[in-house]
């Protein structure tokens, strides 16, 4: 048998599916901080989470993504500040005085109480292109929680809300379980709000 | 004694169960169209067998035929063709040998039998101009095919005898007749089961003349000078038989070496034709009438004995990985005293020994090494222990114990000894052959490995190759005349001789078709119109000819698909498909669908490989 | 209901189907703990693309796979067999992916047996000795024709049976890409063996709620896809059941045993060199037909799986069992606008039938003796019902 | 039969189930390679006698290495531990576990620990970690209601950082699953009722919920058909063998279903109850079934409806049109919460008001229930419930359920 006639097959990379979610994650992660400043719903569910907590959303372990070549030469602390979109994980902290930061792809040096890791990056496309709400992809076991699950399931509410400010209804609707009726969220509130988030979040 | 011109024109139909025979006439239509030999015994076997019965039941015919040319004279002529349902592969085979027996058959003054039935003992039937006669064959049953024959040889000129093998209904059985033998497919087998050890034709009875004698004597003459000129008929054959071969196999990378793994081999040289021929010191021992020769003896440890052929060569020799020829022949000799068909044979101790070897069966047999193979061929003609299994052929053998993989086979009938994976054409021809994996359907593989005048490994235009050559050598199976004055018919005429062979490979690989069609052919259909008296219209002739032979092959195989052969059993071993020779750095393997596809559709078969009515209506084949 | 006295189920493979199945595939293998797989599967597979989807798939992971062995035809075999294992051996894999059904996931489990146990031939399996220990793990992805066999701890390799609960495969990776079939003919194959297994599972003499749990879904998507999957074999949604249906029949197979119609269908395959799933698909409306005739008491839940709590509840309580019957025939019946409607139509040689009911009577078919066997086969060779 | 857009099923757990399989645990752990097994139960278990039902039914065939019969209630990493030094201490190669869902969870770590190496549990928290075949363990539940035998999550208590920690691994299943009815024999009429019911919340919490898959469908619908043919009569009638089989076979089935399409908000309910009064988990269930199936019945009516032909026979199905099924199936729950009510005396409550502990006292305070509500949202359950629940929604479905009074939409 003629060995080479079987080669070994290193896997490849889809770069434009790793964009589009490290843009994704970027956006999410700016606007968690700034919505938790906003909306009282979302400041509620993070109170529950514990102070000096760190959690991370994650689509794959690598820390940078290849065509954003700065960021592999950034230090830490700049990187930290997660002022470009650069990777394929967010992560977010919450300091001792309750205060969430975004803290960018840069997974060095720190420790994770709760990390949600998409178990595929089609997985993360299926859930990040809304053709499987967050509940669907949890009950389809796109992801895994590691960590306490009380917590996971306090953030994903948590990204419910955001997801529906950040989008517009018609793709918001595929994202959540139930879009918020007007009893919930007056649609003066909701466009208000999402001014401000869009605004914040993207001014530095 | 009576003089008949041109053919007798009348077949003995014999039915053992009742001890009756009747005279049938032949068909003046059935000789137009099906000629004679294999065409005419298919054509009588078509009209009387019933599809799906037992090869080795009451029920199975064997049809057993010459041709116009027998008893004329004309070269190379001495050949007859038996057709039955084979018991090794379960659909009809066809079988040519140029024993005595034809000669006879045809001077008692028939031009066939079709034996039905089965005797309630043994038996054996004396044939002449009258009839039959039934004898019990009680002395002679359980004897060899020697000693059988010499007794039956007192009472006529030509006999067919089984051995052993044939008596324990041994799959691939086979009959003699002199020192020939009626080799695939079984039938054996099928007399044996029939309880039939042996038939003796008179001879002498009548004296048959072509109807046209002086086209006759002239044309004769011409072929004769062809086949003294060409290099294969008058140099190798004739010099070394047909074992000359193994040298052009070995360059090729075309011999089956352990089972089929290898192509080639270091050793193969010690088993060519030209070192058997200088050291047996051989003479020739052949049909006759013949001027080619092919068939040789030389003394083998002081004894007189047959030089095994090609086949048996390659495949008791290389395909064991086996390279001395004194064990081969003896053998040989073996297998011929039994009645044994030794390619079958060979292709099933070869599976035998990789199946050692992968441990899916417990024998002694190891590639190699003679040890054990004379006991194993003998315990396969007496139906001993796992000879009892391996005696069902390697198809059988391969579906018991495994390894059907490396079963080298084609429709159960094993492989002759030509590794289709450097001449692909071949391989083509080996999954689309009638009785299974046979060479003699289609010759590709001489233009392809031998004579340099096609690419071995492209697909390109070999589906029409293919059937060009189906066709060619079906009709050469009705005259009946010897395969091997195919080289000198169609290598010698002037066009193709004086082109050089390079130049016929690019023709082929780029305008086959004309090319094939430019090929004279004229010697076959000349010889046929001048026994029969008849006109001969230059190149029409020919066409009718080949299409003759179209006939002939289809109806084979439309009786074939009646017996449940359709597109999934025209297919190769797979180790033919998937894996590389051994010799071959680029590992090739039989591209075989893509040429299927193709060969369908020039053949007028449907996607699954059956005969359309509309081809079988274009070939005046009536459709039941 | 009735619960037996006593059974023993098993349903080891885990199921994993539906969209973006094949993704799964990194972190299936993930958590068993493997980083390099070898690919079996066979040569039509790969001709058609479908080992391209599966390379696609391990893109972005940490996967590296060790080679795509696919030269497997329709025969599984020592030979091919010590090849991929020597293969698995020298890229150092940690596991095996089949892609296909039948012979592949044969040789599959073969390769893994001669790779873990580090042996050169599977004589001593043959011979009885038993599999030592846990062997790595396999991962299945079925696509094109099945035999049955896949789900269950037989293999089939070189026409012998080895079975061990060791070979049962980890995974069953289910995928609209890989299940769409090529033809209807090979959908029809495939289609009758499940319908055999499903049908033996839920009419067998000691029934079990658990196979019964099992074989319900199969022989429900059966009846509501089959349809269209006959009509466009391309039909992702409704290959994809086929191909969910086929690995339940195949596992509640394992626990029931072969049942009539594929012992009978085997010794027949076996004969002819005809391919099981022809076999099945001719004989199962005669079988179905003798087993109605035979006055065997029938279960009502054939009925219930075929016709759905609605129509099942629609109907009048005795009459549930012959419906049933004539449900599954009806089936059966369908698969024949594809397969030949007989053994005669298939060209089936008569002097082997004889031959093929008394090895299937021999290898016990249901209870069924040879002169009923060869009845059946008459019928069916004559398609007269 | 519907085909969901993606589903997973795993249950490689051997069954056996009949009246006599208890004898062949030894022959099936020599299949296993394994001869000289732990015990690990708890107190009640042993002095009910169910040990030594167990040991004197495996026979001379068996050199059992250790019984370990400490396992408390709400089990801990640390009773994992101790039973991992035992458990090494005395050579053994595999476990049998008899008892109830904390026992099986136990034994379950107790395998990881033993298995993996390694002193703590600790180590092999969250996805991933346990990733290896494990050693042989066996599974004789006593009560036919958690299902646990066919769960691929261990759940076990942090009692330092106040968390349960879940250990979910395809590896965590137990290899063989043995169904007795002698186990259930002596369980109470009340338990009976409530294990019942909790099993039967399974299925139909398996049958509606997100992640419901033909498989799990099929289990579910034979669990809920052999409960509702058999639970009154069992709870009746305790020594009927045949039918502590049947409800032992439906457990298992439940089990099978549930853990493979996950669960809904009458767990969520159920769990945070449990957490934060003491309401048994089974009580909790079959209080809190009928309002699942009424809070869901905007996203799943048709799911809940077809659950009318398991639960009351195909006459009744046949005779009720489709559109009144849905109500026809929460009526039929109720109505066997309340005859279960009557059987056992009373002992089985139907609200939550009437959910009182051993000594008397009412364990859920209608004061408490805003404070449930808020914590409903921290269940991972709620995500698997086919309709959102907020806080804001479960509190009216607590105040019902607490009342007893059905949910009106």
């Amino acid at each position: 048998m003629h060995i080479e006639r079987y080669p070994e097959l290193k896997p490849g990379r889809k770069w434009i599916k790793r964009f589009y979610l490290s843009i994704m994650l970027w956006t999410v992660g700016k606007a968690i901080p700034v919505a938790a400043k906003v909306d009282k719903e979302i400041k509620k569910e993070l109170d529950k989470l514990p102070d000096n907590f760190t959690l991370r959303l994650m689509i794959l372990p690598e820390r940078a993504l290849g065509p954003f070549f700065y960021a592999k030469m950034l230090p830490a602390f700049v990187a930290d500040k997660g002022l470009l979109p650069y990777g394929m994980q967010m992560i977010i902290h919450k300091d001792k005085e309750g205060k969430l930061h975004y803290q960018g792809a840069d997974p060095r040096g720190k420790k994770f109480d709760l990390s949600m890791a998409f178990k595929s990056l089609e997985a993360a496309m299926m859930v990040f292109t809304f053709r499987e709400s967050t509940p669907t992809g949890y009950a389809h076991d796109r992801f895994v929680v590691e960590g306490y699950l009380p917590y996971a399931t306090a953030f994903m509410r948590v990204l419910d809300i955001v997801e529906v400010y950040l989008l517009p209804k018609p793709i918001a609707r595929l994202a959540v379980k139930r879009y918020p009726k007007w009893s919930e969220m007056s649609p003066l509130r909701k466009h208000l709000n999402r001014l401000i988030i869009y605004v914040r979040a993207f001014t530095f | 004694m009576k003089t008949i011109a041109g053919s007798n024109n009348r077949i003995l139909e014999i039915n053992l169960s009742h001890q009756q025979f009747k005279e049938t006439p032949i068909d003046p239509r059935d000789r137009e169209l099906f000629m004679g030999g294999k065409g005419l015994g298919l054509k009588l076997l078509y009209d009387r067998l019933t599809p799906g019965v037992d090869p080795l039941g009451e029920h199975n015919m064997i049809a057993l035929c010459t041709g116009v040319l027998m008893a004329t004279g004309a070269p190379c002529s001495g050949r007859f063709e038996a057709v039955t349902k084979s018991p090794l592969t379960g659909i009809m085979a066809t079988a040519s040998c140029g024993g005595p027996f034809g000669m006879a058959l045809k001077t008692s003054g028939w031009d066939g039998l079709v034996i039905t039935g089965k005797a309630a003992a043994p038996t054996y039937l004396v044939i002449d101009s009258q009839g039959v006669q039934f004898k019990p064959a009680d002395a002679i049953w359980g004897q060899d095919t020697e000693a059988a024959q010499e007794k039956l040889l007192q009472e006529g000129k030509g006999a067919l005898v089984i051995g052993q093998a044939g008596e324990n209904l041994v799959r691939f059985a086979n009959i003699r007749s002199g020192h020939r033998y009626l080799g695939r497919g079984g039938m054996g087998a099928v007399l044996g089961a029939k309880q039939l050890k042996g038939i003796v034709a008179k001879g002498g009875e009548v004296r048959i003349v072509p109807v046209h004698k002086e086209r006759f004597t002239k044309i004769n003459k011409r072929l004769g000078r062809s086949i003294n000129q060409n290099a294969v008929t008058s140099g190798s054959f004739r010099s070394y038989g047909t074992n000359a071969n193994v040298h052009l196999s070995n360059a090729a990378g075309i011999l089956p070496v352990r089972n089929f793994t290898g192509g080639s081999h270091g050793e193969a040289h010690k088993v060519s034709g030209e070192t058997m021929a200088a050291q047996f010191k051989t003479t020739w021992e052949t049909c006759k009438p013949c001027i080619i020769k092919c068939g040789h003896k030389g003394t083998i440890n002081g004894q007189m004995r047959p030089i095994p052929e090609y086949e048996t060569i390659g495949l008791l020799g290389p395909n064991l990985e086996i390279f001395d020829p004194v064990v081969i022949s003896e053998w040989n000799e073996l297998c011929g005293k039994y009645g044994m068909d030794t390619i079958t044979l060979g292709g099933t101790l070869a599976w035998a020994m990789e199946a050692t070897e992968k441990g899916l069966i417990d024998t002694d047999l190891k590639f190699g090494s003679p040890q054990g193979v004379s006991e194993m061929i003998e315990r396969i003609a007496l139906g001993q222990g796992i000879g009892k299994d391996l005696a069902m052929g390697s198809r059988w053998a391969s579906r018991k114990y495994g390894g059907e993989d490396f079963a080298m086979h084609v429709k159960g009938l094993e492989l002759p000894a030509y590794d289709p994976r450097g001449a692909v054409g071949q391989g083509l021809a080996y999954a689309t052959a009638n009785r299974g994996g046979c060479h003699l359907s289609a010759y590709v593989l001489a233009l392809e490995a031998f004579f340099g005048m096609a690419d071995p490994y492209s697909v390109r235009w070999k589906p029409y190759m293919v059937k060009f050559f189906e066709d060619v050598y079906a009709a050469v199976n009705c005259l009946h005349i010897c395969h091997f004055t195919a080289f000198a018919v169609e290598l010698e005429p002037p066009l193709i001789k004086l082109t050089p062979n390079f130049v016929v490979k690019i023709l082929n690989q780029i305008v086959s078709p004309l090319a094939l069609n430019l090929l004279d052919l004229s010697f076959w259909p000349e010889l046929w119109h001048a026994v029969l008296g008849k006109h001969y219209t230059p190149y029409i002739s020919m066409i009718k000819f080949r299409k003759a032979g179209e006939r002939v092959h289809v109806l084979e195989r439309y009786m074939n698909t009646r017996e449940g052969i359709s597109r999934k059993d025209d297919t190769l071993p797979q180790r033919l498909l998937t894996e590389g020779r051994r010799c071959d750095s680029e590992q090739h393997t039989v591209p075989l669908a893509p040429m299927l596809e193709k060969y369908y559709k020039i053949r007028g078969f449907d996607a699954d490989g059956i005969p359309t009515p509309r081809t079988l209506k274009r070939l005046g084949i009536p459709v039941k | 209901m009735q619960i037996p006295d006593s059974y023993e189920f098993l349903l080891y493979p885990k199921i994993v189907s539906g969209r973006c199945a094949l993704e799964n595939l990194p972190t299936e293998l993930d958590g068993h703990n493997a980083q390099k797989p070898l690919v079996i599967t066979s040569q039509a597979l790969a001709r058609s693309g479908r080992t391209k989807a599966l390379i696609k798939a391990f893109y972005d992971s940490a996967v590296v796979i060790g080679a795509i062995f696919d030269p497997v035809l329709d025969y599984a075999g020592i030979s091919q067999a010590r090849q991929a294992a020597r293969l698995f051996g020298n890229r150092g894999c940690d596991a095996i992916i089949a892609l296909g059904g039948g012979p592949v996931v044969a040789l599959a489990k073969a390769v893994n047996l001669l790779a873990s146990e580090k042996r050169e031939t599977l004589q001593p399996y043959y011979d009885g000795t038993p599999i030592a220990g846990p062997l790595k793990p396999l991962i299945v992805v079925p696509s094109g024709p099945t035999d049955g066999q896949e789900a269950t701890p037989a293999m089939t390799v070189d026409n012998r049976t080895i079975v061990s609960d060791s070979l049962y495969p980890g995974v069953f990776v289910l995928d609209g890409r890989m299940t769409s079939a090529d033809d209807g003919r090979d959908l029809a194959e495939s289609a009758a063996i499940t319908l055999a297994q499903a049908f033996t599972a839920l009419t067998m003499a000691r029934p079990s709620p658990m196979v019964d749990a099992l074989a319900h879904p199969a022989l429900a998507l059966l009846a509501q896809y089959l349809a269209p999957a006959l009509r466009r074999p391309a039909d992702k949604t409704a290959g994809l059941a086929l191909a969910n249906a086929a690995v339940m029949a195949s596992a509640a197979s394992a626990n029931t045993g072969p049942g009539l119609f594929q012992v009978l269908a085997a010794a027949l395959a076996d004969a002819t060199g005809i391919c099981l799933g022809t076999c099945l698909g001719i004989l199962l409306p005669f079988g179905m037909a003798a087993l109605q005739k035979a006055d065997q008491p029938v279960r009502d839940e054939l009925c219930l799986c075929l016709a759905g709590t609605e129509r099942y509840s629609a109907m009048a309580a005795p009459d549930r069992p012959v419906r049933g019957l004539e449900l599954a025939a009806a089936l059966a019946r369908e698969l024949q606008a594809v397969l030949p409607a007989s053994l005669k139509a298939m060209r089936v040689q008569h002097y082997l039938l004889e031959p093929v009911a008394r090895t299937a009577a021999e290898k016990g078919a249901g209870g069924f003796t040879a002169d009923e066997c060869r009845a059946i086969l008459t019928r069916a060779w004559e398609a007269n019902a | 039969m519907l085909l969901p857009s993606f589903y997973d099923f795993c249950c490689r757990v051997r069954t056996l189930s009949g009246i006599d399989t208890l004898e062949q645990i030894p022959r099936q752990l020599a299949r296993l390679r394994a001869a000289h097994p732990m015990i690990v139960s708890d107190k009640g278990v042993g002095a009910a006698g169910l040990i030594d039902k167990v040991v004197q039914a495996m026979g001379d065939g068996l050199k059992i290495g250790a019984v370990y019969d400490q396992v408390p209630v709400d089990s801990d990493y640390k009773v994992v531990d101790d039973a991992a030094k035992v458990y090494r201490r005395n050579g053994c190669d595999a476990i049998i576990a008899i008892g109830g869902g904390s026992v099986i969870d136990t034994a379950k770590g107790i395998n990881i620990v033993v298995s993996l190496g390694g002193d703590s549990l600790l180590a092999y928290e969250g996805f991933g970690a346990v990733n290896r075949r494990l050693r042989p363990l066996v599974v004789v539940p006593t009560t036919a209601g958690t299902g646990s035998e066919m769960t691929l999550v261990a759940v076990i208590a942090d009692p330092d950082r106040k968390i349960k920690m879940l250990f979910p691994s395809y590896f965590i299943l137990p290899d063989l699953a043995v169904i007795d009815p002698r186990m259930t024999q002596t369980l109470p009429d009340f338990l009976t009722a409530s294990t019942a019911m909790d099993a039967m919340t399974h299925a139909c919490e398996a049958y509606f919920c997100l992640e419901k898959n033909p498989l799990s469908d099929s289990f579910a619908l034979r669990a809920i058909r052999l409960i509702s043919q058999h639970l009154l009569e069992v709870v009746k009638n305790p020594g009927d063998l045949n039918g502590r089989l049947a409800l032992a076979n439906a457990s298992a089935m439940a089990g099978i279903a549930f853990s493979n399409s996950m669960v809904g908000m009458v767990h969520n309910l159920g769990h945070t109850v449990g957490a934060l009064c003491h309401v048994p988990h089974g009580v909790a269930m079959s209080i809190f079934l009928p309002y699942g199936l009424a809070y869901n019945l905007g996203k799943a009516a048709d799911p809940i409806g077809e659950l009318l032909f398991p639960l009351a026979g195909p006459e009744v199905f046949a005779a009720t049109p489709k559109k009144e099924r849905p109500a026809k199936v929460i009526a039929h729950i109720r109505r066997m919460n309340e005859d279960l009510h009557a059987a056992t005396g009373g002992k089985h409550p139907r609200c939550l008001k009437e959910v009182t502990g051993r000594d008397g006292s009412q364990l859920v305070p209608r004061s408490l229930l805003p404070a449930i509500a808020e914590a409903t949202l921290l269940d991972g359950a709620r995500l698997t419930n086919p309709e959102e629940m907020l806080p804001a929604d479960a509190l009216p479905v607590l105040e019902h359920a607490w009342e007893g009074t059905p949910l009106g939409r």
